[in-house]
């Protein structure tokens, strides 16, 4: 019933506004939040609506999958793959980092007991 | 029909992730965001990126959530 | 929950701040989308079929940007690395809850097929979706169901070391080779026509590149997983 | 002998390390020791030698991944290799008195940076840029917290926290750029980032600008840098202050001057900086604690390099060069001199220099401190004068007079410091120092002295680099942009 939603044009829009107001929402989370663990979760939030602002907008509707088969051999209507090979690195560098900041924050937690990013001052006494 | 699941899912994440962030206990806040996960899985299927996709459910969903759940068991519930 | 008296007012006050910001930044977007422009991607498709390669996904990634995944996997290695030295526990291991025999048995019989799936996406990756990443991860979730459910079970720590080891080497002795023969890092040396595109060994060094990419992030992951989940709670 | 070797070495050894710890027990450190000195060699051969080349990967530009050897980016290389070189040899005796307990994980980290900051140098992709951008970084996360003591936890989760959203940032400002050029390499984008609509412009400008602005260390978003290098051991503070920054200072103005020749935001990125140097100086004029002292002054060198990098003409960046060498070299000789006094755990306070019982490290601190000042016969003063030379020549006086003051602030709690050199208070137990220490210390020093009276030695070198990194135009038609 929503056929005016398929249009190219309204995917991008619908796409960039999504993207956008995710991106806030994490922004928000990393600026308010005072819990290590939930400053981590806001970046992560960021950072995958980066992602999808990304593939939003670089793909086109009535394009495939770019994985040739017997059956699909015409290149023309191909979604462009680079934007795809981009995303498969940034995510697992995206994860390996937070990997390691949750590791830095479990040894700190076991050290000091502090896990509010304010009360983190060893450096004053 | 795209454009119609594009936007419900947008809208499904943007509200799981902000009432992620405002949860006040962390378990929470990691299974909702673990919901942002899927939801972006879902929306990298459509737009027409399975490596994405799976790439995403794996290590996005799976194994992000799992690195913040092992936080969990070693901060305890905290405020 | 009540907004108002659960969010102090500097949180309220982002809020207004980030709203403002959201409408400035969209409106930029959105009036300046560009109609869909000659994108060095569709260059790069044309070039794939003389990799013979079916997956472009994975030439794009494993071989006209090679130097990414490898620079992606000295990331990954020094996070598993940088993991290790932080959570490296010497207690045996500290899960207090007793696993119930059902979830030993359940996971022995899913281990298998976890362990089968994660190869098949490796070995596959330049055919169908998937790749060293997405298989080495599935199996570093095998592992992880092993690490929980059995507490005594602890993954072999020269066996992994061994791997990582072999599959770092060897993917930069194959950059390497393709300086020497090809003059260019990372170049494919071995045949790849176009004649075999479907056919599992196809693509040159692209397929064994992505192996090699899915043993070294199959075994960062589990000593990832490892560490995090044996780090001893009695400080 | 291709250039791609500066990186896929320091990585492959990166990744044997188990196979070479077979090799006895410090197997690792002169194996890595080695393979850093014959990248030295391999620096000091092509310099004679450079006319810019491309150095391409799997596929010729402008699709595939490709690396530019030119005279600028060759200079950081040296650089880099240079004292990376000297800081292994310098560990090398350090680690008898007080080891970094699992050694090889130690090394890896040296060698992946050693990697990261010349990929950052040499690539001519804006996201392999991002990737060496985030592998750089990533190491200087786990050497920051190292000694996992509760400051030092602290200081790498203050370091991540800040590095993980300068990545989304970056992240942000390339999918912009391939959604609006289609293209990631920087020859390409640099021909049609002109055409790009005005606020597109700007907005991937400010995003580039958070982005690196964090690493850079300028003024709005350097809160975490102080808290870093107090957390951090003064040992690792060396790398940070001597090469990191540097690195990512070069990027940044390499990507700038490719997307923005006309040079639209320099004047406000002149006076960024110049802003920058002022509040960390007069903050940094009363810190007791001497590595926080040390890097709020850290803080001011490394803005006065980004002024005079934006002033976007031939002299600015020489300057710029000349400071990165004098302030690299004095930093090193400052970070590592500091790790042989208070040998790394409690952080020490000003007062400690009067009983510092070694006159050849006072007299190895005092050459590094008076070419920080810009004392004439010292490589520092070479800088500062030809910076000063080119604000005052552009006709910029505001910023020459914030410029000035800043130094003159500057200056204040340097003498401060030298004079506790002379003092003759009581001393505390000799401090000895190892053979190969004091070489290493007196070639710094020497280097120094040298440039400082010789500097038309490599003047030449540093003004042809200059003009290469200006010339967007021959850069983009070297790497056959399309």
């Amino acid at each position: 019933m929503f056929e005016f939603l398929n249009q190219q044009e309204v995917i991008k829009t619908i796409v960039t506004i999504g993207s956008m107001v995710l991106f806030f929402v994490g922004l928000f989370g990393l600026l308010t939040r005072k819990h290590i663990i939930k400053i981590f979760i806001s970046i992560a939030i960021m950072e995958s609506s980066i992602f999808l602002l990304f593939i939003g907008l670089t793909f086109n509707t009535d394009f495939i999958a770019p994985i040739l088969d017997n059956t699909h051999v015409n290149v023309s209507n191909m979604n462009d793959p680079v934007p795809h090979a981009m995303l498969l690195t940034a995510i697992v560098i995206g994860m390996a980092v937070l990997a390691l900041g949750v590791s830095f924050a479990i040894e700190y937690f076991k050290l000091t007991g502090k896990t509010d990013i304010n009360e983190m001052n060893e450096m004053k006494h | 029909m795209i454009g119609f699941i594009i936007l419900v899912t947008f809208i499904g994440i943007v509200i799981v992730a902000f009432s992620a962030i405002i949860q006040k206990r962390l378990s929470d806040s990691i299974i909702l965001f673990m919901g942002v996960g899927l939801g972006s899985v879902v929306l990298f299927f459509i737009f027409k990126a399975p490596d994405v996709a799976l790439t995403e459910a794996v290590i996005g969903a799976g194994i992000s959530s799992l690195i913040f759940l092992m936080a969990l068991k070693h901060l305890g519930e905290s405020r | 929950m009540n907004l108002k008296r659960d969010l102090p007012t500097s949180t309220l006050s982002g809020f207004a701040l980030s709203g403002l910001l959201i409408l400035t930044l969209l409106n930029i977007l959105l009036q300046n989308m560009p109609d869909n422009i000659q994108t060095a991607g569709n260059e790069l498709l044309k070039l794939n079929a003389n990799e013979g390669v079916a997956n472009a996904v994975t030439t794009v990634v494993v071989y006209f940007r090679g130097f990414d995944t490898l620079g992606e996997i000295a990331v990954l290695f020094i996070a598993s690395l940088g993991l290790g030295l932080m959570l490296h526990s010497n207690t045996r291991c500290d899960i207090k809850a007793e696993s119930n025999f059902m979830l030993q048995t359940a996971s022995k019989l899913l281990f298998p097929i976890i362990l089968l799936f994660g190869i098949y996406v490796m070995i596959y990756g330049h055919l169908s979706p998937g790749g060293g990443f997405q298989g080495g991860v599935i199996i570093a979730s095998g592992v992880l169901l092993l690490l929980i459910s059995h507490k005594e079970f602890e993954v072999p720590h020269s066996v992994i070391v061994a791997l990582e080891t072999f599959a770092g080497v060897s993917y930069v002795l194959i950059g390497l080779i393709g300086l020497l023969v090809l003059d260019t890092f990372l170049g494919n040396f071995l045949p790849h026509d176009i004649s075999q595109m479907g056919m599992l060994i196809s693509g040159g060094i692209i397929p064994i590149i992505y192996i090699i990419v899915g043993i070294k992030v199959g075994s960062e992951m589990s000593m990832i997983v490892q560490n995090l989940i044996k780090r001893s709670d009695d400080v | 002998m291709s250039s791609i070797l500066f990186i896929a070495l320091p990585l492959l050894f990166g990744f044997a390390t188990p196979i070479l710890s077979k090799f006895g027990k410090n197997g690792v450190a002169y194996t890595s020791m080695l393979m850093q000195m014959f990248l030295l060699y391999l620096a000091i051969d092509l310099v004679s030698t450079t006319s810019s080349y491309v150095e391409i990967i799997s596929i010729a530009p402008p699709l595939g991944i490709s690396f530019v050897l030119n005279s600028a980016s060759l200079f950081f290389v040296t650089i880099f290799t240079f004292l990376i070189t000297l800081f292994s040899l310098y560990y090398l005796t350090h680690r008898k008195t007080d080891a970094y307990e699992n050694e090889t994980k130690f090394f890896i980290l040296l060698n992946m940076l050693l990697a990261s900051s010349i990929g950052l140098v040499l690539s001519s992709d804006i996201f392999n840029i991002y990737v060496f951008f985030e592998i750089a970084g990533i190491s200087a996360y786990i050497l920051s917290a190292y000694k996992k003591t509760p400051s030092a936890l602290e200081a790498g989760l203050k370091y991540l926290l800040t590095g993980a959203v300068a990545s989304v940032f970056l992240v942000f400002a390339i999918a912009l750029i391939y959604i609006n050029v289609g293209s990631l390499n920087l020859a390409v984008i640099s021909q049609s980032f002109e055409a790009l609509p005005y606020n597109i412009k700007v907005l991937i400008s400010i995003l580039l600008l958070i982005g690196f602005g964090f690493k850079v260390e300028i003024f709005p978003l350097n809160f975490w840098v102080t808290d870093v290098y107090q957390g951090s051991s003064a040992l690792v503070n060396a790398l940070f202050s001597g090469i990191i920054v540097k690195a990512y200072l070069f990027v940044f103005f390499h990507i700038l001057y490719l997307f923005l020749p006309s040079g639209e935001f320099s004047v406000f990125l002149v006076y960024l900086g110049a802003v920058s140097m002022l509040v960390a100086e007069i903050v940094g004029l009363k810190q007791t604690n001497l590595k926080r002292l040390f890097a709020y002054s850290s803080l001011g060198q490394v803005a006065l390099i980004f002024t005079a990098f934006a002033m976007q003409n031939k002299e600015g960046i020489q300057a710029a060069l000349f400071i990165v060498l004098a302030h690299s070299i004095a930093k090193f000789i400052i970070f590592l001199a500091l790790t042989s006094i208070q040998g790394e755990h409690k952080s020490i306070h000003i007062e400690t220099l009067k009983e510092l019982n070694s006159p050849f490290l006072r007299a190895i601190m005092l050459i590094a401190m008076f070419s920080l000042l810009g004392i004439p016969l010292f490589a520092g003063f070479v800088g500062k004068f030809l910076a000063l030379k080119s604000f005052a020549v552009e006709g910029m006086f505001v910023i020459l007079m914030i410029i000035v003051i800043s130094s003159l602030i500057e200056s204040v709690y340097y003498f401060k410091l030298s004079g506790y050199m002379f003092s003759k208070g009581k001393k505390r137990e000799v401090l000895n120092i190892g053979s190969t220490q004091k070489i290493v210390f007196v070639l710094l020093a020497f280097l120094l002295i040298f440039i400082g009276i010789a500097p038309f030695m490599i003047s030449n070198f540093l003004g042809d680099s200059a003009n290469i990194l200006l010339d967007a135009k021959s850069y983009s038609d070297m790497l056959g942009g399309v």
